[in-house]
């Protein structure tokens, strides 16, 4: 999962390292920036993204604010009216639903309701997904709620370099943009250049993470790094498997997905979030949608069960790993002896 | 010997004298209380300071607002609006807080105050034009400084605070006023919105139009509190307890608190008494759950007929004063009646403008799918039923 | 859209009627039954829905609760604890908004959390979708936000019978059901038996409202009566439209709309909800996965744009018509003519 | 002449007497008022008319309290914890909650509050499992009238009161109490609980356990209030003030506030001072935001020594007595140790087995994924990878 730019001054730093690197560049290069949440100031928040920048800043720039979150981005609406750029941590996925009226009602319409008069650039920062051992409430992969909620984009990095990269793009937005950071990945670790970090990233493209011919497996945050290792492991089965990570999910590169799985001919979308409503839904037909013909097979979804999260002990049999990727791989009618009835 | 005598531990110099001293911000609640009925002006020793200059100022506005009212309904009768929510009887509380405010400042209303906005300048029909339906906000937020009119009950609140909050950390002396009903009190956007505001010392001004009712359901189902005015304690803010049917009273106590947030003071609470005398909207039938009776002990206490006392013991109200404001408050509404009686001119792909700052290949595609249609539709149009549809409503 | 069930005393009823006749045979059966709202007392709810079910029944068993939607389904977690069968009204689509969290982490876990110990037998009534006229808030579609809900059951009814059967159903289930009523159907008719309502219908069953053989329109509650308008003006143009009313959207019923689509080999998911993310992408993907060699053409959408909801004097252009469904009925590759990429 | 004065209005009989009487609900705000300093018995001359037997009790349960504390805590080193929230310092309201309880009573405990549902009488194995990891509640909430620990702050809050009206609709004395921290005071739910709890006269009592941190937010950045408790009024409803270090004052509040409630006298709400000794949980570090400094001055006020201090003065702290009340509580530790060491016996199918009351077509054909998943990892460890995966995990 290494990237392509220059190896200036590369040096090992993790995804966690490189969010606050984004935000207190950000902050530095734009007053209007203002970061602010449960425990953000002098803890640096429980996952430590905004750690130094109540010191660096100032409390004002850096607000710890009170237990509310309708409260944090309802007011962070009213800051972003008065001209600031808000950059709000929710604390985790399942912390940011006392949150959801102000989202999709104000939030995400502002800018439509006002015909631009009133933009809404604000960043909304959301710890998500599992695999870290998080007791209930703490794993959630909310993202199908804001993909279908318009006027939003979303946004997740799965690499340390994107991590920098789209959420410098997220800040910059005019519009809002939930930034999904997935969890697991925090502490993850890739060689990076922090002394002249890669210029920011537009939203809305998708990045190849791997080249491959058989089948396209189509992923983003949290499920790149399994899907990686199919592909590698997908080789001892003759398969050599193309990864695309999203990056974006809205905006939604319909054109680096459809050229690889017209390419392929073959295509598997891998998400942690549950299958049924999530977005492998939506990725899958409108694949479909596009490159009907092109397609040996329907494109099919590896996802979290229809279940609420489990519970740690048991949450390894929930998320997608290598195994039910490739089982999944397997299916796509590579002979003649597919029956039709066996989707998930 | 005792079980805290552990090793590594010495605890046993307990301390008989309480709690620790910091253990919670200390704020004198006395102050912090509203009077225990509404504060009024008019009929009280008070009124005899009140300046002629503004009560006839007051009067003019009250009764634009009343007429204001009267035609917006009217139109609802037309098909011109799609709903009206009155603030017949709440005119007091509407005009005193346009007038509260200065031009640097914001006003946060709900669906409710369009009178409010109006009486701060902006246009009727731009104030109209979420209810006539021709889209979400007819204004520039921007322009009069009168943030988009809002539904979800209490939702703007927060908004309100954040804005204040913004303008004090960029070292602007900019208020926000911001409107709710006594419904809007119950949601936890209300209670999220009164702690950030007294935490940040924002300039914010939280204005409950307590008049009795949320829709159907009356202000005993809502709140068991002894007044509305009461639940600022809990947030460290003053209450305020106004009669809100007595403009000048309500004038002087917005000012008040509009000066303090304006000062640094931090936010106020107040609470105006008031009355909802027309059914929720048009489309109410308030039959259903109170009776007349009720509603004729709140004529009585009618903020116009309140006001016309004060100005007729000072002999202010002559009939030419009367003629005048009446004239003026006709002139309104034929000017409302006339403009809202021409079609709107709409444009079907503004549906796509404004969704992003950028359109996206998505919405550009589904907007070539509807210019697509739109086109088709007027070729049809043109053929078999031209002059149907208004032609405007279909121009892409 | 009339039914098959004998015609014993039929005359002509609303879908709003045959709602309130639920509510209130349901309250009559079942003293746990209890009705919570705003405005649902004395006015009988803004729709009217819950029309005289206090005055017949007792404040305490329908009430009018103060202005706070968390605090309505917070509570009714609480009473369906204690062995009621909450029925909740929210007033409007967005305004259930503020009770997400309550839904998502609560009334959707509870049962699965204590392993059955604590069932959330409750009903959750959301007036939805546009067509009315409503202004800004007054006219989301929902429903995406709860199908990617594990835990949930997601009802709409089409039909002035089903409203009946399913709001009976649904409040006689054990878990928790979000019942979507399609606003603008309200008011529609239908002869009906008032005195002898049909049995309870099972929930998860789609129904076929109309065979045809040339393609599948599957749709649900709103768009039903567009969907039967389309397939009658479809035979114009030689096609013989098959309509699927799915009635319930969790759980899906995949053998019915299979069993169609393999018929005709051709389908269109049709609702107002916004295409991307919404439940047009779930049911497509699913139907590909499960029928993929019996399709002649990708299932396609038409659905309402991705657009926050428009205003009342422009929502007829969002909303799927007769027009917009034949036009992408043209769409299905009838002819060789096909060309990619211009799918939705 | 005036401008009411209108054909069908004859509104001129102006009321100048103010607000018609209906205005508002009337509850005199002086008796909900906390008074100013937290209430305490020990160390005041009321501490002598406590009873040796509540206050040897007490002291009983407070020791183990502090001892499972402090085995959970090590249970999180030994990683048989995910996490632990600790109640040290705490002990006193947990224990409180617990016994002003009768059996047909409910208990709404928070992440933070398995030492009361321990002291409850739950089996602390059972009350651990959230946070062990195994399962999301590791009993059945009715047989012990506990609810679910709760972890999205003050969402249990409403809970608790729609549970008490069903109680009392039903006929049952049965009343609730609820647990919050100071930081969920700020939450929506706390306020919409607390007013629909007023309104309905629900049997249900409030403790929020001011420990003084939201995590690493100080109460200072929480609130402004003057107390808590001061937001009580707010809702109608009396609020009271405790030390909640002193058991026997703790005891007595809940234990009032609980007779009220259960007698039909409605909601309180009780705010009880006290201080989270340990960090916020084992994966915190408190020194980033608070001085050890502060926290001696809380180990000065600990709850333990504050009644150790009483029974000695009346020369109940024998060694004979400080021992056996040692020996219990190292019993439980031991125990909880012993059986939190084996590993839990988890079937993953439990996955799909309470999604639905009914099990639906697409779980059964999930569920069968996974089973055949699990079948094929079994074969693959018996043949190269046998003995490392606990098997009990892997059992479908
Ligand atoms: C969050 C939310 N819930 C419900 C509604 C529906 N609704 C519109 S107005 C109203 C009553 C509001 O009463 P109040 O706050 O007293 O204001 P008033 O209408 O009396 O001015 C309700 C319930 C809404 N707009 N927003
Ligand atoms: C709705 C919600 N937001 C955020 C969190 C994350 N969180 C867990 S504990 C905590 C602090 C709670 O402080 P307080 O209410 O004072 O309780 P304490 O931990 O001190 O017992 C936070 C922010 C949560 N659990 N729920
Ligand atoms: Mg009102
Ligand atoms: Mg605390």
């Amino acid at each position: 999962m290494t990237t392509t730019a220059p190896a200036t001054a590369r040096k090992p730093a993790t995804m966690a390292q490189a969010l606050t690197r984004a935000l207190r560049d950000a902050m530095a290069e734009d007053p209007a920036v203002h970061v602010m949440g449960e425990d953000v100031g002098a803890l640096g928040g429980v996952f430590r993204i905004t750690d130094g920048l109540a010191k660096e800043f100032g409390e004002d720039r850096c607000t710890d604010t009170a237990l509310a979150e309708a409260g944090i981005l309802g007011t962070a609406v009213g800051m972003a009216m008065y001209g600031l750029r808000p950059v709000v941590e929710m604390q985790f996925d399942a912390f940011a639903y006392p949150a959801f009226e102000q989202l999709v009602s104000h939030v995400a319409r502002m800018r439509n309701r006002t015909r631009g008069a009133v933009p809404m650039p604000l960043t909304i920062r959301i710890p998500y997904g599992g695999g870290i051992g998080g007791v209930e409430h703490h794993s959630d992969s909310s993202e199908a709620y804001y993909l279908a909620t318009p006027g939003l984009h979303v946004v997740t990095p799965a690499t340390v370099e994107d991590a920098y990269g789209l959420l410098r793009a997220a800040i910059a937005s005019d519009d809002p943009v939930v930034f999904l950071e997935p969890k697991r990945l925090y502490w993850s670790k890739a060689e990076w250049s922090p002394d002249t970090p890669t210029a920011v990233a537009p939203l809305g493209r998708a990045e190849i993470r791997r080249r491959g011919s058989s089948a396209t497996l189509i992923t983003y945050g949290p499920s790149l790094p399994a899907c990686m290792e199919a592909a590698e492991a997908g080789r001892a089965e003759g398969w050599d498997l193309e990864v695309v990570d999203l990056r974006s999910l809205v905006p939604f590169d319909d054109e680096t997905v459809c050229a690889s799985v017209r390419r392929t001919g073959r295509a598997v979308v891998v998400h942690e979030a549950g299958g049924f409503g999530g977005p492998g839904g939506e990725i899958a037909a409108r694949i479909t949608e596009r490159c009907f013909h092109h397609l040996e097979a329907p494109v099919l979804r590896v996802a979290g069960f229809d279940i609420p999260y489990p519970p740690p002990m048991l949450e390894r049999h929930h998320l997608p790993g290598v195994d039910r990727i490739l089982d999944t791989v397997a299916r796509l009618q590579w002979e003649s002896d597919w029956t039709e009835g066996r989707g998930a | 010997m005792t079980v805290l005598e552990q090793p590594g531990s010495s605890r046993n110099k307990s301390s008989l004298a309480g709690p620790p001293p910091a253990w919670r911000p200390r704020v004198d609640p006395a102050p912090l209380l509203p009077d225990e009925e509404p504060y009024r002006i008019l009929g009280t020793d008070a009124a005899a300071r009140l300046d002629s200059g503004l009560l006839t100022r007051l009067y003019a506005q009250l009764v634009r607002g009343r007429r204001y009212n009267a035609q917006a309904t009217a139109l609802t009768r037309q098909g011109r609006l799609a709903v009206y929510p009155s603030s017949t009887g709440q005119e007091a509380c509407e005009v005193a807080a346009a007038l509260a405010l200065e031009e640097r400042d914001w006003l946060f209303p709900s669906y409710r105050d369009t009178l409010a906005a109006v009486a701060r300048g902006l246009d009727p029909v731009q104030a109209l034009t979420l209810l006539r339906g021709d889209w979400h906000c007819g204004y520039d937020p921007h322009e009069h400084r009168i943030a988009p009119l809002c539904t979800p009950l209490a939702t703007q609140l927060p908004h309100a605070v954040g804005l204040a909050h913004a303008a004090r950390l960029k070292g602007d002396e900019v208020v926000a006023l911001a409107m709710v009903g006594d419904g809007g009190t119950s949601e936890g956007d209300f209670h999220e919105a009164l702690n950030f505001a007294e935490l940040w010392q924002a300039p914010v001004v939280f204005l409950v139009q307590n008049n009795g009712f949320a829709i159907s359901v009356p202000l005993a189902k809502q709140t068991a509190a002894p007044s509305l005015a009461h639940k600022a304690v809990g947030y460290g803010m003053p209450g305020r307890l106004v009669d809100g049917n007595d403009a000048p009273a309500m004038h002087e106590v917005l000012g008040e608190a509009v000066q303090r947030a304006r000062r640094g003071g931090g936010p106020t609470l107040v609470e105006a008494v008031t009355y909802r005398i027309e059914a929720h909207t048009n489309a109410d039938d308030a039959t259903r759950y109170r009776t007349d009776a009720e509603v004729e002990t709140w004529r009585a206490h009618d903020p116009i007929a309140l006001l016309e006392h004060e100005l007729a013991g000072r002999g202010l109200l002559t009939d030419e004063f009367v003629a005048t404001t009446r004239e003026s408050a006709e002139q309104l509404a034929a000017d409302l009646r006339e403009r809202m009686n021409a079609d709107p001119v709409l444009n079907p792909m503004d549906l796509f403008t404004h969704v992003f700052a950028e359109q996206t290949g998505q919405l550009r595609a589904q907007a070539a799918q509807l210019r697509a249609e739109l086109e088709a539709e007027a070729a049809g149009h043109t053929e078999d039923t031209a002059g149907t549809a208004p032609a405007e409503e279909a121009r892409p």
